[in-house]
């Protein structure tokens, strides 16, 4: 353990210090919900990020398992077309938004500072409100589930048109069937949620890109950081630039639900292809923010597990550029049906295929780094295997949309879904998944016992494959996605049935691993540092890190520091800086980035009452937005605060 | 980059000499652009022949302003060189869609059978 | 272990699904749609190629480079950091595998991209009945329009309007404008050709070619609200001489069922209701004439009904299915069976808002919620519709 | 006093050399191009595909007025760049008298606009549900506009910060230039609206 123990703020009697302009106090809480509530730890950060995407994991899960069920079987009546409508587009937007998303912020908040050598973000407190404005989104969103259950019970009833309350549009929201006239509130929760939850990732990805430009350790050159903080860094670069064409694409769709406007609306004028292009401009680059994150940790794991560095470092990070930035010249790829003339669908066509390459160039690699390893099979690497399997699968189905002609069959059918879950859960969340196993001996402390891991990741794997691997078929079969139920005559039934199955074979899978990690942080063993025998800085602090992180900051001398540290030459071991007379400089916490966010929420969801005609409404949105402004100055007054911390003796790398 | 963090007193000396050089590369900047500005409102009534011309010289006047602010006001030429490329890769990408986006809208796709806005 | 999941999955979808289902564009019988298959089974068989070569590579890795019982936990394997070459090698490859793909791709979209040259498919080489001025030198155009939830089809050069079920004749280019009228649906016949999306505001137009005679089936591929899945249509490609045959039949008018015209029916329905035959056709006409006031919003030809929101009904009953092709009545050999025929009637006039909720007919004000129809009532629908077909048939 | 704000001190090693919140500040304003790029391409989209319809943006235009306010807003950013300079050297009263300057020249922008706004919707029948160049000309300069008010309020709350006893001209520069920073990106985002949707229209082919 570390021997830093204390964790409270020292030196009480710089208390005045933390007074701000108008005598607000710095909170020092170190216990209790208001510690959770107030920190500006990445750690702790993290640790909620990821509880509440694996919360919205589940939801999604069970919404899909819903989905699954009323397809099983040809003209089911088991949920009526709008709940089916209403759970496929929460689906959808709770899995990119609300699951892989914050799940990979998770990841970044955790292990970025850890990885460069930093003690903390460049902002601590615009990480905390980062957070905090994307729970405000996420309720947002799922709120409507309740005003739902309100209006059913009769309790609150909507305008006339308006009784759509869940989004029941898609994920990506097509005009101009999201416009007033086909589309109640659920929409303006759709539009709201997402508008607040952008934000969020907006400063989210500032905070990171700043902080391993800026805070890396003495002798972590850029080609030293791990491909992880790679990762994460090319990942802020999408967010930053993929997000507001979203946000102004939203703010166009809520002018013309509230303002009259016409930006999407026929009857004025406006084009809906329009926000076809808007939407993915910011979706495509989506994609590989949900990717990109999930390509990180594999490059990390793989070398562990094979006790080999990467194979084609620059090569990897190359590519992931390259990756990043053609996101931006391929999103018509998703619209190759809508009419883009002969020289729009070739261009988009080619460039399509184009990634392909960089894409592939990162499989190689990987392979390159097992060849000529010691391949140990733990429960991270097999996921990891998984990962690189079903990846690559879901890469194939992606070439095949890229020839458009060919595209124009496959469009909107089963053959995409299947695709895109491939590429989503076997590329996205299996990594993810391995990610939580690798680090959470680190998170934690605890190492589990036993073999459940091991079968998670082999249930997992074969109820995807089951799952979606028919799916192929039934696109091929010409089955429609976002239909809530299909005809006998069809002949799809047999599919359908064994999909459901396969769906349930998944869940349990999930289940499964769920449970082994709520076992493991109960009862699972000590793990020390090092578990892994690992290759970056963070396996160099004890397990789970204290929170300053490093007592003295390291010095790096090469990539793969730690391993280097371990068993390199002597002046490749990893040096440190002594932290001097006054110790380790901390952020203090705060209530502010809490309460800023707080007025999104207040916002978001007076503005889709202020739609469903409930009076007053328009008011509390301005209040709400004042919640957020005052906040914000609150926010800048309240002082610089920060506490040293002296840890103990000799704490370096061993 | 704030150089008045240097606690050495040359350092602070070159800082300043610099900072009074700008004042005057600020004021001439400001005028080239008040003059340029004014070009731009006298261009667009000219009867000149060519209004191609008039186009491009339009938009490559309003790049000189840009540049004008974006290097000497922003500091971009005493900055370091990696804000101008972050900068500049936003600028690239954001032209980049607007100039795809242009081209893939054209008038010839727009249904006139649907209710377009009509001038009264 | 994963090849093998695979290979489990494979033989289970194989063993439970034939690939030349109703819907399956596996299974092309038009010029495009073969193109397109022929670029997709490129597309599997290069992908599958680099499957067999990489996934071989990655399982053969995994099998040879495994730490084995009696390995030395603190031996490390040699610490290789790349390979330039083999990573130029590789990309060479990769590259060289997408121009296989890129070349006829481009090619197959500058196909599908313009109207193929066939002077056999010129309208007047084969169809030689009335026509619009010049249509002889153009090839067939139909303007497919998208509503929620059904499509209506104009087929302007030769004067007939029709719903959800729209026929070809068999080997001719056929140019469909695609058009919406509410939100983007998507018109797509899997069997004869790939799916172009019906966008409000926006002229998107596709060509297509049936090479087979038979009676094919369609769908809404882009979702369009709560009961897009119920909303299909069909496509029959016809010989040209049945193709005529239909043409003129579309053509047709129904005779009133009574008196000498269609006006002197509606009034004589309206003022003496007792003067009517009591038959169910006859007072089923009455009432969509009347009291239900169905002539809001469909068109018979010849007749006062002329409404335009919903389907074209004159000649309703000569359709394999109703309600956008959701509800089917045809035999196996695709002729009309009567008797489910008149139960899809009775039931989408009875419960259309449980067949298709959100539908209009029910939702429009004055529509079905509005009006109150007994059961007989819509028996009686059900008889008039029935009679809504060309002599002929 | 920039909002959102707070480094973690004492990183005496900054690989970059480059300020962290005036880092933060430019990936602000290239994530802004995007935002700004596309409320752009929405306008001009529009205006090419639908040159005829709506109001003749000439009959409507007072394009005197605009090039007016174009110059209000570039004298803005002259002041805007002396006031930065002036709290680099530290001399306080200089940087108090260029940053009201710059907050009058921001009003006196943002009244032409409102002026502008009034004239359009009253006098000329130019307004907000006008159709599709209605919708993005005011959704395009009135979120310019916002971002021109956000920027006085900023100014603003340094000004009323720089006469309390926290304010130093040393450590507090930097929150000055990147406020700085952030209004001459209104400035340019100005430039290429004036040029783009004011003057353009006055060239016929």
């Amino acid at each position: 353990m570390s021997t830093a123990t204390s964790t409270a703020p020292l030196g009480a009697e710089k208390a005045d210090e933390n007074r701000s302009l108008i005598g607000l106090r710095r909170p020092d809480h170190t216990t209790g919900l208001a510690d959770w509530l107030t920190t500006v730890d990445h750690k702790k950060i993290a640790i909620m990020y990821a509880i509440f995407s694996l919360a919205f994991l589940v939801i999604g899960g069970i919404e899909a398992l819903i989905i699954r069920a009323q397809l099983a079987v040809a003209e089911n009546q088991l949920i009526t077309a709008e709940v089916y409508n209403q759970l496929f587009t929460m689906h959808g937007t709770t899995m990119v938004f609300l699951a892989v998303m914050p799940l990979s912020a998770a990841f970044f908040n955790y292990l970025v500072p850890l990885q460069i050598g930093a003690r903390d973000v460049a902002f601590p407190r615009l990480n905390s409100f980062s957070l905090w404005t994307f729970v405000a989104g996420a309720i947002i969103l799922n709120i409507s589930w309740l005003f739902q259950a309100a209006n059913l019970l009769g309790w609150f009833n909507p305008i006339d048109g308006r009784s759509d309350i869940v989004p029941a549009v898609g994920w990506f929201g097509y005009a101009p069937y999201t416009d007033t006239a086909y589309s109640g509130i659920g929409t303006d929760f759709w539009i709201l949620g997402l508008q607040v939850l952008g934000i969020g990732s907006l400063a989210a990805a500032f905070n990171f890109i700043v902080t391993i430009f800026n805070m890396r350790a003495p002798g972590m050159l850029m080609m030293r950081l791990p491909v992880f903080t790679w990762m994460t860094l090319i990942t802020s670069f999408l967010i930053i630039f993929a997000f507001p064409p979203l946000t102004v694409a939203l703010g166009e769709l809520m002018f013309d639900r509230y303002f009259g406007t016409s930006f999407f609306r026929v009857e004025g004028g406006g084009q809906p292809i329009l926000w076809q292009h808007l939407f993915w401009i910011f979706g495509h680059p989506e994609v590989y923010i949900l990717i990109l994150p999930a390509m990180g940790i594999i490059s990390e794991i793989l070398p562990v597990f094979s006790r080999k560095p990467l194979f084609g470092y620059s090569l990897i990070i190359f590519s992931g550029a390259v990756i990043g930035f053609l996101g931006f010249a391929v999103w018509s790829h998703h619209m190759f049906t809508t009419g883009l003339g002969t020289v729009g669908t070739a261009a988009f066509s080619l460039l399509t295929m184009a990634i392909a390459v960089p894409t592939g160039v990162k499989i190689f690699n990987w392979i390159g780094t097992l060849w000529g390893g010691k391949i140990r099979f733990d429960v991270p690497m097999i996921y990891g295997l998984g990962f690189i399997w079903m990846f690559m699968m879901g890469g194939f189905s992606g070439i095949m949309h890229s020839s458009a002609p060919a595209d124009s069959q496959q469009h909107d059918t089963y053959f995409v879904v299947a695709h895109f879950h491939y590429v989503l859960i076997g590329g996205s969340i299996l990594a993810l998944l391995a990610g939580l196993y690798f680090w959470f001996p680190k998170v934690t402390g605890r190492m589990w016992q036993g073999k459940l891991g091991h079968w998670s990741a082999i249930v997992i794997v074969i109820g995807l494959n089951w799952t979606f691997f028919p799916m192929h078929y039934l696109g091929m079969a010409g089955m429609p996605r976002r239909t809530h139920t299909y005809l006998e005559g069809t002949g799809w039934q047999a599919l359908n049935f064994a999909v459901t199955i396969g769906a349930f074979i998944l869940a349990v899978g999930i289940l499964m691993f769920l449970i082994d990690m709520l076992r493991t942080y109960r009862k699972g063993v000590p793990a020390g540092n090092d578990p892994w025998n690992a290759r970056t800085l963070e396996w160099s602090i004890p397990s789970p890190p204290p929170v300053h992180n490093f007592d003295r900051t390291p010095v790096v001398k090469a990539r793969d520091a730690f391993w280097l540290h371990k068993f390199g030459t002597v002046d490749q071991k990893i040096g440190s800086v002594d932290p001097g007379a006054h110790g380790v400089h901390m952020p203090s916490k705060s209530w502010m980035p809490l309460l800023t966010s707080s007025g999104f929420l207040v916002f978001g969801i007076a503005m889709a009452m202020k739609s469903a005609g409930v009076p007053l409404m328009g008011y509390l949105a301005i209040t709400g937005l004042s919640i957020t402004l005052i906040g914000i100055y609150l926010w800048a007054l309240e002082g610089p605060g920060g506490y040293h911390l002296h840890p103990e003796g000799e704490h370096r790398p061993h | 980059m704030s150089a008045i963090a240097s606690a050495d007193p040359a350092a602070q000396e070159t800082f300043l000499r610099e900072e009074r050089k700008r004042y005057f590369t600020f004021m001439n900047l400001a005028f080239l652009m008040t003059a340029l500005t004014g070009i731009e409102l006298v261009l667009i009534y000219l009867p000149f022949p060519s209004q191609t011309i008039i186009y491009f010289t339009l938009i490559f006047l309003s790049l000189i302003k840009f540049v004008g602010v974006i290097f000497w006001f922003m500091h971009l030429l005493w900055d370091k060189a990696f804000l101008t490329i972050v900068f500049l890769f936003g600028m690239v990408i954001a032209s980049g869609t607007i100039a795809a986006l242009l081209l893939l809208f054209s008038e010839g796709y727009v249904d006139p059978a649907m209710g377009i806005y009509e001038a009264d | 272990m994963p090849l093998r999941l695979s290979i489990i999955s494979l033989t289970l979808v194989l063993s439970g699904c034939a690939l030349d289902g109703r819907q399956s564009f596996m299974d092309p019988r038009g010029e495009v749609a073969w193109l397109q298959y022929d670029l997709f089974m490129l597309t599997v068989y290069v992908t599958f190629g680099i499957f067999i070569a990489v996934g071989g590579t990655l399982l053969w890795t995994v099998w040879r480079y495994r730490e084995r019982v009696d390995d030395d936990p603190n031996e490390h394997p040699p610490q290789s950091h790349g390979n330039p070459l083999v990573e130029f090698v590789l990309i060479a490859i990769s590259i060289g595998l997408l121009v296989i793909i890129a070349i006829p791709t481009v090619s197959a979209i500058v196909y599908t991209h313009g109207m193929p040259d066939e002077p056999d498919s010129l309208l007047g080489s084969y169809y030689h009945g009335d026509m619009s001025d010049g249509a002889e030198e153009e090839v067939l155009t139909i303007y497919a329009y998208g509503w929620q939830w059904w499509f209506s089809f104009e087929y302007p050069q030769l004067g007939i309007v029709t719903g959800n079920e729209l026929a070809i004749p068999k080997g001719k280019v056929v140019r469909f404008e695609l058009r919406s009228k509410d939100v983007i649906h998507s018109f797509w016949v899997p069997k004869l050709a790939g799916k172009v999306d019906m966008i409000p505001g926006r002229n998107n137009w596709m060509w297509l070619r049936g090479d087979e005679a038979g009676y094919f089936f369609g769908q809404c591929a882009e979702y369009c609200g709560e009961s897009h899945a119920y909303m299909q249509f069909r496509v029959e490609v016809m010989e040209d001489d049945d193709f005529a045959e239909w043409v003129e039949q579309q053509r047709q008018t129904p005779p009133p069922p009574q008196e000498e015209s269609w006006q002197d029916f509606v009034v004589l329905a309206a003022r003496a209701p007792e003067k009517l035959v009591d038959e169910p056709a006859v007072r089923g006409a009455a009432l969509f004439y009347g009291r239900g006031a169905c002539i809001q919003c469909h068109a018979i030809k010849g007749t006062p009904a002329a409404g335009l929101l919903g389907p074209d009904l004159t000649t309703v009953a000569s359709r394999k299915s109703i309600a956008a092709g959701w509800m089917e009545h045809h035999n196996d050999d695709f002729t009309i069976n009567p008797e489910r025929q008149y139960e899809n009637f009775y039931r989408w006039i009875r419960e259309s808002e449980k067949i298709k909720p959100g539908n209009l007919m029910y939702h429009v004000s004055g529509g079905m919620r509005d009006i109150n129809l007994s059961d007989q009532d819509c028996h009686d629908l059900a008889a008039f519709m029935m009679t809504l077909r060309p002599d002929s048939l | 006093m920039s909002a959102a704000t707070e480094v973690t001190e004492s990183q005496e090693h900054v690989p970059t050399g480059m300020h962290p919140k005036k880092l933060m500040m430019w990936l602000f304003l290239a994530s802004d191009c995007m935002f700004f790029g596309t409320l752009i391409s929405t306008h001009l989209i529009y205006r090419k595909i639908y040159p005829d319809v709506g109001p003749d943006p000439r009959s409507i235009f007072d394009i005197e007025l605009t090039t007016g306010s174009s110059f209000i807003l570039l004298m803005s950013s002259l002041f805007m760049a002396l006031a930065v300079s002036a709290i680099h050297k530290g001399e306080l009263k200089s940087f108090r008298r260029n940053t009201v300057l710059v907050m009058i020249f921001g009003l006196l922008f943002l009244s032409g606009q409102v002026y502008e706004f009034y004239d359009f919707a009253v006098n000329k029948d130019f307004k907000l549900t006008t159709g599709t160049f209605g919708s993005s000309f005011y959704l395009m300069t009135g979120t310019h506009g916002v971002h021109v008010a956000l920027g006085i309020l900023w100014l603003g709350s340094l000004f009323a910060y720089s006469y309390t006893k926290h304010f130093k001209a040393e450590t507090h520069a930097m929150d000055v230039e990147v406020a700085g920073l952030y209004w001459h990106f209104v400035d340019i985002v100005w430039i290429v609206i004036f040029t783009a949707v004011y003057l353009l229209e006055y060239v016929s082919f």
